[in-house]
Order: structure tokens, then C-alpha cells, then sequence
């Protein structure tokens, strides 16, 4: 019964993406003919034209850009969020949340000739709209790291940081951590979220997750 | 909660604040403006500006089927995606060997755009596609791209998000699952109950997060019901964008205001679904 | 702890007021923008001083892998001879590039991106009517000599003149193609082919205007039932249109239950339509630009039964033109390379179907001997006839406003019908 | 209800690693057993596997003389208190306690009513309508205990559930399991690493180290006849004395000790806890002692002595004696065991 849903399941995420599979190597491929009649390898050759590579390039490109953007923003959003009293941090919040609603297609076709009077570099102009589309989800996904953190964590830090005010050096931890307290110590745990959140991606997630989860409805296999 | 101590810490607040707010208010407030100028004619291509409201009463009856027709294969999508993800997390959660297996292929589809996302699902479900291709090319095989129903377009937004789903509920939840599902066990819960009366309601948070997202996503998504949807009815993006693109100059604020739907109707639904999410929390 | 209100920073306030104004900016200047004076050319050697170095941008549909290898591996190679580089910008629809130069202007940009467009009559009328394209450079263009000055197809494209607004690239023919092998004997007119299509429900569709193709197969449903080419005026008028359109929507409407999907549905464009004819769902299909036939046959994406169906009173046939944006940063270069398009050499190398097989737009007579040779030895396409035969009877675009206006009423009227 | 367990032979390993050797033991109904050892000593392993949460790798596990394998967890009738309490935080707390009653397919009213009757028992009943996430440590850990009761187990698995509340919270879990002990009488397996834990709420301890049970026996005898050094040891035990047994008597710097009898001749240590030994003055007892150290516990103090006896080398003993022990470090004294004889082990 398990295994029967588990094959579903796999059927479910694998079997649109087999034509698209079969597609990569077939010459030639119509219907009715279930698989291919001859493959080859010629269409990945065009992996590595220049043109695809400089597409490719341009991809990785944008995508350092707008994660470069809209990493650090979304944390400093969060982090304001969680520090500004309620009615100016539900305003920070929804305000941030907002590119969620505009679809992409409605954004792009309002804001297009605003870049093009102000002199923005095309390439600045995508990075800056993809950036605020991806801010909702930096700024949220921080906020809920920083929810995890303790409010003592960053008494810890406070008292830290009187320690060297008014002197002595801060004990047993790097001057850094108290001078900026609050801050330095809690990127790391920020950061740690993001990597995990790219880890998930690489499928790593189904690992971690087992570990913690797998007695949920079976204990044995 | 130490938050809010005093002007300083208040006032470095609003210093974090600012690098994230500018550019999104900026960004946004200047796109819908400029979207609610052209939709009123007075940022025209050709001619002086004149003011109008012809794009938003000429065609009320479209507008409001294309608004109609989006809500609907949005909403459908939300329900699939959010019933499958919750099924993928929950056998991740329940399978060792094979749930390792089905959650590393469910995440691994993520990074796949809706673009080749609809290209396959495409591939897969059209007229002597793959799928009628494996059961033999049957006379009887319904129409699901291009259909009446909407069918592919709605299975590729359920496809794409159902893995989106189940990422964040095993993000939330997998951490605290094993250890309460242990103790269910002990207390007498079969299998089934740990997944309904435990996992679910421990996972409710993240699902009707995600289901925001997604249905707030689905109802602006431009490519899959253009490559999958029917020739007519059109949903709002479709028209929108072709409208956009027409050779025609004047049909320009048109597409404006049927954009302009689409981000009234997303923006009403996440606010919406905020509120609906505080409450049902105040209730608890 | 109780919240205290949040003072509104000093900042927070100038954030404010620097949002605000960036609006007033764009709301004060945001119509009626006029581009600076297009610097105008006395001699093409002006031209040619100017262009030396320049990087031309070619904004051009994207979709025909032979086009795009014909540009980037025949006819950048002979820009950059003459110190041009041409850089070829690929889009989904030639609408885009329209639009991107409407956006610059609207922004008020002198510096435009665009140098080059390859258009049709449609986006060439819209770009008119903005006055977005330079115009009187054409007779700069020294190849410009062995084109018909008289050729119809080159004086007025999709009925707008063409006033050397842009320089005429190659010409298409509309063009039927029948699977053989499913059917034995073709119809051999339009009202043929939806008689055709009645009698074998299922077997025939068209793209959804206002896909290119679907749009022309339109018109020539429309001429047809108007009993001929003759019997449209090409100017646009309402009352033309009153009067004609009815008759073609109908004769739609009627046909549309026995098109593949029973009409509810129709392929989004040509590749589309395509697809369904390789896979034997659909028996009659049709392009705008025939010269693909033969490499789609021999790479096998068409079935080999593939033949071409010619009407008996003719298809419509056009000559398609590369236009230069008034705003164009490079709009020498582009020049030269629209010249260099315009040589006998590339034009034979273009009609070559093994290339492109696009059709030339020059007057062989007015061709020495050795370049009318060139011509002679180009292989014959095996599923394409040549242009004579092709454009037999042929008739020209009708005005460019019939295409938005048929597009909508087909829209209203026949799509959404079903 | 309730039920005896017995475990056969039951070993588990994570792949190289073992965990459990052939763990053997009996829990008669009603009785408290307390698993003792140190982390890593597989003691929650074993519960695991009697719950049914974790399989072993070989052997049994026997419920009133019935094998459990292949039994799922929730069909065992054993319910589990683990060390966090894991209180479901989408149920309030008399939900959480009606938890069992509701899987087995009762009414919401009736599971309700059943589980109110355990939130009287541990002394929660005025915080039934309150959410999961507004309970201190211990009223968590009391909800936990009432819904683990709540299911009318067979056996009931408690995994050190008191280690994470203070002194004072533990005191009165401790008099709870008593209450609880008294008036439902449940089997009871009770994992700690705490001997006084164990000593106070258990009818008998079984010494796990290693994943190997190395004594299982009444709490006394754990703590004065130990099997091995290692057994006195986690008991607490801090003497060990090496010498010789010879026709039932220890010879050693303690000088002659009896010991237990049938006692092979040998090599052995005297194992004689602290409590058990009298300080005398100087030139009294049996052996006389150098005061190397005094350390202070509060209301006892440990005196650490150094004995040189005639024969062989300086042994350390060290001697727990309430109050004020009257003696300083250089002093010396006389050492004398409280009862005559003493306890020997080869190892």
C-alpha cells in the first residue's frame, strides 16, 4: 500500500519531465511512436555554443545580482520588522510583502519607460525588479530565523557590549560579537537558513528531514 | 519581547528599514503609477494625453469573465498543490528509504521554471503527446491542453507548487514531527491518524502560508495557461499581455487595466488571507 | 511593554519626498516626449565614414533557426568586412522590438537600443503612425539599383508607403502544404480548402490570430468570400469592413465545428500548427514563409509526403523590410548593413534554400550576367516551387488597420463562440 | 491492567555500532524497575524498542509472556513519557490528554471527561482549557505524565523525565509517581542517570553500561553488595580497597575484613561505601588514616583519608560523615566499617 503510494508519488514529479528527456535525444520523434525511433546527442552539443554559454553566463550573472540585493535587504528588513514597535513594523511587513501580489508581467510593463527616462542600466533595472520581487521571500524567510533566536541572545549581547564599554575586554569572545551586538552573532544563524534552504533545493532536505521524521508512520520497512 | 526600547533603537529600526522599503515602494509605486496613467490614457503613445476611463468600462463584461476565470484556475491549483505537496511531505515523513527518494525528486523540480514547467507538462498531456502516445493513441483521449477544463494548465501549477508546498511544510515542521509522532504512537495513534491528527494540523500553518503564496502566484502566472489554456476564454494575464503587445497602439491602456485587476485581486487575497490566518490563530 | 508610536525619521521623510518626486518627474514628462533632430545623411560615403565601428543591433524574431544562422554566419561575416559589427537580437515577437522603441521615445531616449528591425506590415504601419521609424534613407543604399523602383510590393507594405522608411529584405508568399499521402487530390482554392475541411471534420485548423499566420489565413478567407481579391478596397474604412467582414466570419463560424478540436480550441501559432501536422492530426497547414518547407522536410520535423498546395487564384504575397528607429544609436551601421542585405551576393546566398531559401527581392534583369548566374545555379527545393510559380495570380497585403480589426471580430465572434 | 516484561536476549545495533548486548530482563507486574547509567549507555535505546518505536536487532521482547515483534507501537498498550514533553501545540491541555481517548475512536465529550479524571490526578485540572505553549516545564511535564496515564497502559515507559525540572518540581514528581504508584498501579520502567532518582521511586535498579546490563537487583543491594567495581561505581561508591580474600577474610591496609561467604580465595577488592565507614580517634578502630582532604556536600562532608597498612601500598578511603566531621587535613585518625563484615569483588 506504501509502496503503491510512493510509486504514484514518484510518477507524479518524474513523468512530465521524461517526454521532455526523451525530447533531448531523439532526432526525430512523432507520433504515433511511443519512444523515439533513433537518438543522439546532437542537441547537447549546443550546450556548448557560445551562445549558450553566454546565456548561461548571463543567468549566473543576474542571479549573484539579485541574491547579492536581496539578501542583505531582506535581512535588514527582517530585522527592523522584529525591532520597530507594531504598527510601523505591520506597515515595514506588509510593504515588503507587497511585490507578492504585482505579477511580474504588471511590474515590468508599468515601470519599463521610468528606467528608460531615468538612464538605468538595463541590466540594473532587471536586477533591481527581481530583487524586489525577491524580497518578500529573503525578508520572510530571515524573520522566521530570527523568531527562532532567543530575546536572551540579544540581552547576552547587550551586557557584552556594557562589559566593554566600560573597560574590561570582552571575555572569551571575539571584539567584534561586542561591538556589534545583535547583529554579527546572529547572521550566522541567518545564513545557516539560507544555506539549509539550498540544500533542500539540492534535495538534500528528504536526508535531514528523515532523520527527524521517518518514525511518523512507519517504524519498520 | 524586548522590542521598541526608546527613540534609538526605534530610529536604527527605521535606518534597517529603508534599504528594503525604498527600492520596493519605488519600484512598485512608480510601475502602478505608471500603469494607472496609461490605463487612463494620459501617457498615450500618439496624441495628446486625454483623460479616459473607456479602458475600464469599455469592456467590463471580459474583464470581469477574465477576472472570474483566473480566480477559478487559481483556486483549483491552490487546493491541488496544497492536498499533493501535504501528501509528499507526509510520505518523506513516513517512508525511510522511499521517501528519501521521492523528496530529493520533489525538491530537485523546484528549480525548474513554470516556462519549461509548461513546456513539458505540454509534451506530456497534448494531443498525441506522450501520455497518448504510451495508452496507445485512444480515440477517447480527452482534451487537456487547449481544453474547455483548463486541465493541463492547472496540472502544471499543481505539478510546480505541489513540490513548493511540500518544501515549506517540511522546512516548518520536520524538525518537531518525528519526536510528537513517536509520542502519538505511544498514545495509541495508527498510522493514519498520526498523518490527519497530528502532522496536518502541526503543518496547517505552513499550508495556508504557502497556499497564499501560491494562489496569489498562479492568478499572475502569464506562461502556463498561455501555452496550455484554450484560445478563449481568456484569463486576466493573457489578456493583459497580449493586449500589451497588440499592433494595435490604442489597445495599450487596456492591457494596463486588465493588469491592473490582476494586482487589485492579488493584493485583496493576501490580504484577505492574512487576516483570515491572524484570526484563526487568536482563535486557538 | 507598551509600543510607542514610531516618530517618522528624518529619513524615513526624505525616502518620502525622493518617491514622490521621481513621480512628479515622470507624470510632468510623460507624454509628447520628442526625440532630438535625426541627423540625416548627404552621400552613403557619409554614411560609410559614420558607421566605421559602430555595433548594430538587429532586433528580429527569434523562432527561425535558419534565419538566425543565416545572420550570424552569412551576413555578420560581410558586415564585419566592411567594419560593421552586427549583433542579432533575437525576440518572441516582432511587436516587442515596436514596443521597445515606443518606450524609448515615451522615455524621451535619443540613444535607442534598436538599430535595426526586421518587420512586417503590421509593425511597420504601428511604428508610422508613432513616426517611430527614420525615413528617406533608402535611396541612399547604392544596392538599392537592382531593385524594381515600380514592384508594388516594395512601393507599399501592408498598404502604408513605404517613403524609404525601411529597405526591402526578401520576399514571402503565402503558402498552403498538404500531407500526399493522406490526401490524393488537393483542393485547389480557398473555398476548397474549408469545403475540404467540412467534409473531413477534424482534419484542418488554423493559428489564433493574432498569431501572424493566423491572421493572414484570415484576410484570405475574407478576400475569398468576398469573391476575390478585387472586390476589397485595401484602404480600411469601417464601412468596408461592415461590409465584408460579416461574410468572412461567418463562412468561419460555419467551418469552425469541423477544425480539429471541433474549433473550441486553436493552435497558438505556426510552430504550433506544425506540430500538429507532423504528428498526422491535422492534413492541410500553412506559412508565410514557404522557404522553410524545405529544411523542415529534410531535418524531418515535416513528414517527406509534404507538398506544397497552390491556389488557383493566387495567395497574398509581401515583401518583408528591415526598418531603422528614428532614435537608432547606430543608425549608420545600419545602414550599411541593410545595404549589405540588399547585394546580389547575399541575396542568392539568402534564396538558397539549403541557407534560408528566402525569395530576393531584386529584379534579375537588372543583374549583370554573372549575377543572374548566381541565381541560375541555386539548387531547386525538392517540396518548394520557385517564386513564379509560387506567386501565380498572387494579390497584395491589404491595409495594415484590417489586421487588428479582423483579429478582434474573429476573437469576439468565432473563438469564443465555442 | 497491569502487565509484566520481559526482555530476551535483546541486542541493537546502528550498523557497526552495538548498542544493546543481549539485554536480559524481567519486570514483574506492578513493579518499578529503574534502568541506571550514564549517556550512551543504551538505557533509552531499550525503552524505545519496548514501545515499539525502534526494532531490535535480535531477541524479544515479552509482554505477559507474549512477543511483541512485529506488534506496531500504537496496537502495545505501552505508553512512554520521554525526557522533553512534547505536548501537541495545536491541542490545549485537557485535548492533549483526551489524545488517547479520541484515537481510540470516542467522543470528543466522553475523552473530555476521562481526561479530566487524570489532570485531578496531577493536580492540572484548573488548567484544562489552557493552550500548550502557556505551561511552565513542570506543568508540562505533569500533562505529559497524565496522558501517558490517560491511556490505562500495560506498562508504563518513563525516560528521564523529571531531569530537565529543578530540585524542588523533581521532589514533587517523585511523591506524583508514589500517588500514582499507590492508586493505579502500573508497571513502570523508569531510565535515569540519577542513583538517587532510582533509589527513591525504583523497587529495583538494573545497572546498564555499555549495553550490557551488569547488575539487576533491590536498591540496597545494588548499593552494598555490588557485582563489580563498576556496578559501586555508578552506584556511587567511592572505595575499593585492593588486597587478598583467604578463607573468607579480606586482608588489606584496612586489615582483616570478613566478607561474604563462598567468597573464593584470591585477589579482591573490599568495596565498602563511605556511608558505612566510622571515623575514630587516633590509635581506635581497625585501621588508622592520614586526612588528605575534606570536601563539604552541604550537610555531610566526605573526609578523604590515606591508609598505609603494614602491607602493600597506600590505599585512599574516603569516609561520609554528617555534620561537622571535627577533624583537619594532617590529623590523624582511626577507620572502622560500621557493621563488621564487608563485600568483596574480584573485579
Amino acid at each position: 500500500m506504501r509502496v503503491i503510494a510512493g510509486l504514484l508519488l514518484v510518477l507524479w514529479i518524474v513523468l512530465p519531465v521524461v517526454p521532455v528527456l526523451l525530447w533531448s535525444v531523439a532526432v526525430q520523434w512523432a507520433a504515433p511512436a511511443v519512444l523515439p525511433p533513433s537518438y543522439s546527442l546532437q542537441s547537447f552539443s549546443a550546450l556548448a555554443a557560445t551562445d549558450t554559454v553566454r546565456a548561461a553566463g548571463a543567468s549566473s550573472l543576474l542571479g549573484v545580482g539579485v541574491a547579492t540585493v536581496a539578501t542583505p535587504l531582506g535581512y535588514l528588513g527582517a530585522l527592523a520588522i522584529q525591532r520597530l514597535p507594531r504598527v510601523p513594523a505591520r506597515l515595514v511587513e506588509l510593504t515588503l510583502l507587497a511585490p507578492l501580489a504585482i505579477p511580474p508581467f504588471a511590474l515590468v510593463m508599468g515601470i519599463n519607460v521610468a528606467f528608460l527616462r531615468f538612464y538605468l542600466l538595463p541590466s540594473v533595472g532587471v536586477v533591481l525588479v527581481l530583487a524586489v520581487t525577491a524580497l518578500p521571500y529573503t525578508a520572510f524567510m530571515f524573520r522566521s530565523a530570527l523568531a527562532t533566536y532567543d530575546s536572551r541572545f540579544e540581552e547576552v549581547a547587550r551586557s557584552l557590549r556594557n562589559l566593554v564599554a566600560n573597560g574590561p575586554p570582552c571575555p572569551g569572545a571575539p571584539a567584534r560579537w561586542c561591538n556589534r551586538p545583535g547583529i554579527l552573532p546572529r547572521v550566522p544563524g541567518g545564513l545557516g537558513r539560507l544555506h539549509r534552504h539550498a540544500a533542500y533545493r539540492r534535495g538534500a532536505v528528504a536526508d535531514a528531514s528523515h532523520a527527524a521524521g521517518v518514525r511518523c508512520v512507519g517504524y519498520r520497512e | 519581547m524586548s522590542r521598541g526600547q526608546g527613540p534609538t533603537t526605534t530610529g536604527r529600526a527605521v535606518l534597517f528599514a529603508l534599504p528594503a522599503v525604498f527600492p520596493v515602494v519605488a519600484v512598485l509605486g512608480v510601475s502602478l503609477a505608471a500603469a494607472v496613467l496609461q490605463s487612463l490614457g494620459l501617457m498615450p503613445f500618439i496624441g495628446p494625453p486625454s483623460f479616459s476611463v473607456e479602458a475600464w468600462t469599455g469592456n467590463t463584461g471580459e474583464l470581469v469573465r477574465a477576472t472570474g476565470l483566473s480566480l477559478n484556475i487559481a483556486a483549483t491549483a491552490t487546493v491541488l498543490s496544497v492536498c499533493i505537496g501535504f501528501l509528499i511531505a507526509a510520505y518523506v515523513l513516513a517512508s525511510p528509504r522511499m521517501g528519501w527518494i521521492v523528496g530529493a525528486l520533489s525538491a530537485a523540480t523546484i528549480p525548474i521554471p513554470h516556462l519549461i514547467g509548461a513546456g513539458a507538462i505540454g509534451l506530456l498531456l497534448s494531443d498525441s503527446g506522450f501520455l497518448e502516445r504510451v495508452l496507445g493513441m485512444p480515440a477517447a483521449f480527452p482534451a487537456l491542453v487547449g481544453g474547455p477544463w483548463w486541465i493541463a494548465a492547472i496540472t502544471e501549477y499543481a505539478w510546480k507548487e505541489s513540490a513548493f508546498v511540500a518544501l515549506v511544510v517540511l522546512g516548518s515542521i520536520a524538525r518537531s514531527v518525528g519526536d510528537l509522532c513517536d509520542a502519538a504512537a505511544t498514545l495509541g495513534a495508527t498510522a493514519r491518524q498520526r498523518v490527519f491528527r497530528v502532522v496536518l494540523p502541526l503543518a496547517m500553518p505552513s499550508l495556508a502560508v504557502s497556499a497564499l503564496i501560491v494562489f496569489v502566484y498562479t492568478l499572475g502566472s502569464y506562461e502556463p495557461v498561455w501555452l496550455l489554456g484554450p484560445t478563449s476564454p481568456e484569463p486576466l494575464p493573457v489578456r493583459a499581455v497580449r493586449l500589451f503587445g497588440s499592433v494595435d497602439l490604442t489597445a495599450r491602456p487596456e492591457a494596463m487595466a486588465s493588469a491592473l485587476v490582476s494586482v487589485a485581486v492579488g493584493a485583496g487575497v493576501i490580504l484577505i488571507g492574512i487576516l483570515v490566518v491572524r484570526r484563526s490563530r487568536e482563535f486557538r | 511593554m507598551p509600543r510607542l508610536p514610531a516618530p517618522v525619521s528624518p529619513r524615513r521623510r526624505a525616502a518620502l519626498y525622493t518617491a514622490a518626486s521621481a513621480l512628479a518627474l515622470l507624470l510632468t514628462s510623460c507624454s509628447g516626449a520628442t526625440v532630438g533632430q535625426v541627423k540625416s545623411f548627404e552621400s552613403f560615403d557619409e554614411v560609410r565614414a559614420e558607421a566605421e565601428g559602430q555595433t548594430v543591433d538587429l532586433w528580429m524574431y527569434g523562432g527561425d533557426e535558419q534565419g538566425n544562422a543565416y545572420v550570424d554566419d552569412v551576413l555578420a561575416p560581410a558586415a564585419r568586412e566592411q567594419g560593421v559589427i552586427l549583433r542579432r537580437v533575437p525576440v518572441a515577437d516582432t511587436q516587442d522590438a515596436v514596443n521597445r522603441v515606443l518606450s524609448e521615445r515615451q522615455a524621451g531616449r535619443d540613444d535607442g537600443s534598436v538599430d535595426l528591425v526586421w518587420v512586417n506590415g503590421a509593425n511597420f504601419s504601428t511604428g508610422r503612425q508613432a513616426e517611430v521609424w527614420r525615413c528617406g534613407w533608402t535611396d541612399l543604399l547604392p544596392n538599392m539599383e537592382y531593385t524594381d523602383r515600380e514592384d508594388p510590393l516594395i512601393l507599399s507594405d501592408f498598404g502604408t508607403p513605404v517613403d524609404g522608411c525601411e529597405a526591402p529584405w526578401h520576399k514571402a508568399q503565402f503558402t498552403f502544404f498538404y500531407d500526399s499521402e493522406a490526401i490524393a487530390d488537393p483542393p485547389t482554392s480557398l473555398a476548397g480548402i474549408l469545403e475540404w475541411a467540412t467534409a473531413n471534420p477534424g482534419r484542418f485548423t488554423y493559428p489564433a490570430p493574432p498569431d501572424f499566420t493566423g491572421s493572414v489565413f484570415l484576410r484570405e478567407v475574407l478576400l475569398s468570400a468576398a469573391g476575390g481579391a478585387d472586390q476589397v478596397p485595401l484602404e480600411y474604412s469601417e464601412e468596408a469592413f461592415d461590409e465584408h467582414a460579416p461574410a468572412a466570419l461567418q463562412a468561419l463560424s460555419e467551418v469552425a465545428p469541423s477544425l480539429w478540436r471541433e474549433g473550441s480550441t486553436y493552435p497558438r501559432d505556426e510552430q504550433a500548427l506544425n506540430t500538429l501536422f507532423a504528428n498526422d492530426e491535422v492534413d492541410i497547414a500553412m506559412t508565410y514563409g514557404p522557404a522553410t518547407l524545405t529544411d523542415l522536410v529534410a531535418a524531418g520535423a515535416l513528414p517527406e509526403s509534404t507538398k506544397v498546395l497552390t491556389l488557383d487564384e493566387g495567395t497574398v504575397g509581401n515583401a518583408s523590410f528591415l526598418a531603422i528607429p528614428a532614435n537608432a544609436a547606430d543608425a549608420a551601421g545600419a545602414m550599411i548593413v541593410a545595404n549589405i542585405a540588399l547585394s546580389p551576393e547575399q541575396q542568392a546566398a539568402k534564396a538558397d534554400p539549403a541557407i534560408w531559401g528566402q525569395f530576393a527581392v531584386l529584379d534579375t534583369e537588372l543583374l549583370t550576367p554573372a549575377q543572374q548566374d548566381q541565381f541560375e545555379l541555386l539548387p531547386e527545393s525538392p517540396i518548394v516551387p520557385d517564386y513564379a510559380e509560387l506567386s501565380r495570380n498572387a494579390h497584395g497585403e491589404l491595409a495594415a488597420d484590417w489586421v487588428p480589426a479582423l483579429s478582434e471580430a474573429w476573437r469576439q465572434d468565432v473563438a469564443s463562440d465555442r | 491492567m497491569s502487565s509484566s516484561l520481559e526482555f530476551i536476549g535483546t541486542s541493537r545495533s546502528f550498523g557497526e555500532a552495538t548498542v544493546l548486548h543481549e539485554v536480559s530482563l524481567i519486570v514483574e507486574p506492578s513493579r518499578c524497575v529503574a534502568l541506571l547509567g550514564g549517556s550512551g549507555s543504551g538505557k533509552s535505546t531499550l525503552l524505545r524498542i519496548a514501545a515499539g518505536l525502534d526494532d531490535p536487532s535480535s531477541g524479544q521482547v515479552l509482554v505477559d509472556g507474549g512477543d511483541l515483534d512485529g506488534v506496531p507501537s500504537e496496537k502495545r498498550g505501552i505508553a512512554l513519557v520521554f525526557q522533553k514533553p512534547l505536548i501537541f501545540p495545536h491541542l490545549n491541555v485537557v485535548d492533549n490528554v483526551a489524545f488517547s481517548a479520541r484515537m481510540a475512536g470516542q467522543s470528543r465529550q466522553a475523552a473530555r471527561r476521562h481526561a479530566m479524571a487524570y489532570l485531578e490526578l496531577v493536580h492540572l485540572a484548573d488548567f484544562a482549557g489552557r493552550s500548550a505553549g502557556r505551561l511552565s516545564g513542570g506543568q508540562e511535564q505533569r500533562v505529559a505524565l497524565a496522558r501517558a496515564l490517560a491511556r490505562n497502559p500495560r506498562i508504563l515507559l518513563l525516560d528521564e523525565p523529571f531531569s530537565s525540572l529543578d530540585s524542588r518540581l523533581r521532589e514533587n514528581m517523585y511523591s506524583l509517581v508514589e500517588d500514582i504508584r499507590s492508586e493505579l498501579a502500573p508497571t513502570i520502567v523508569l531510565v535515569t542517570h540519577d542513583r538517587r532518582e532510582a533509589s527513591i521511586l525504583a523497587d529495583s535498579i538494573a545497572v546498564l553500561d555499555d549495553g550490557r546490563i551488569l547488575q539487576h537487583g533491590p536498591v540496597a543491594q545494588l548499593h552494598y553488595q555490588p557485582a563489580t567495581l563498576a556496578v559501586n561505581r555508578i552506584l556511587g561508591g567511592l572505595n575499593a580497597i585492593s588486597g587478598q580474600v583467604d578463607g573468607g577474610i579480606h586482608h588489606s591496609v584496612l586489615g582483616r575484613v570478613r566478607v561474604q561467604p563462598g567468597m573464593v580465595d584470591g585477589p579482591a577488592f573490599l568495596v565498602m561505601r563511605q556511608e558505612a565507614v566510622r571515623i575514630l580517634p587516633a590509635g581506635e578502630g581497625t585501621a588508622v588514616g592520614n586526612v588528605a582532604g575534606l570536601k563539604s556536600l552541604g550537610a555531610h562532608t566526605l573526609v578523604r583519608t590515606e591508609v598505609a597498612g603494614n602491607d602493600g601500598l597506600p590505599e585512599t578511603l574516603t569516609v561520609e560523615v554528617s555534620g561537622d566531621p571535627g577533624v583537619s587535613v594532617g590529623q590523624m585518625i582511626g577507620l572502622q566499617p560500621v557493621n563488621g563484615s564487608g563485600w568483596a569483588v574480584i573485579r
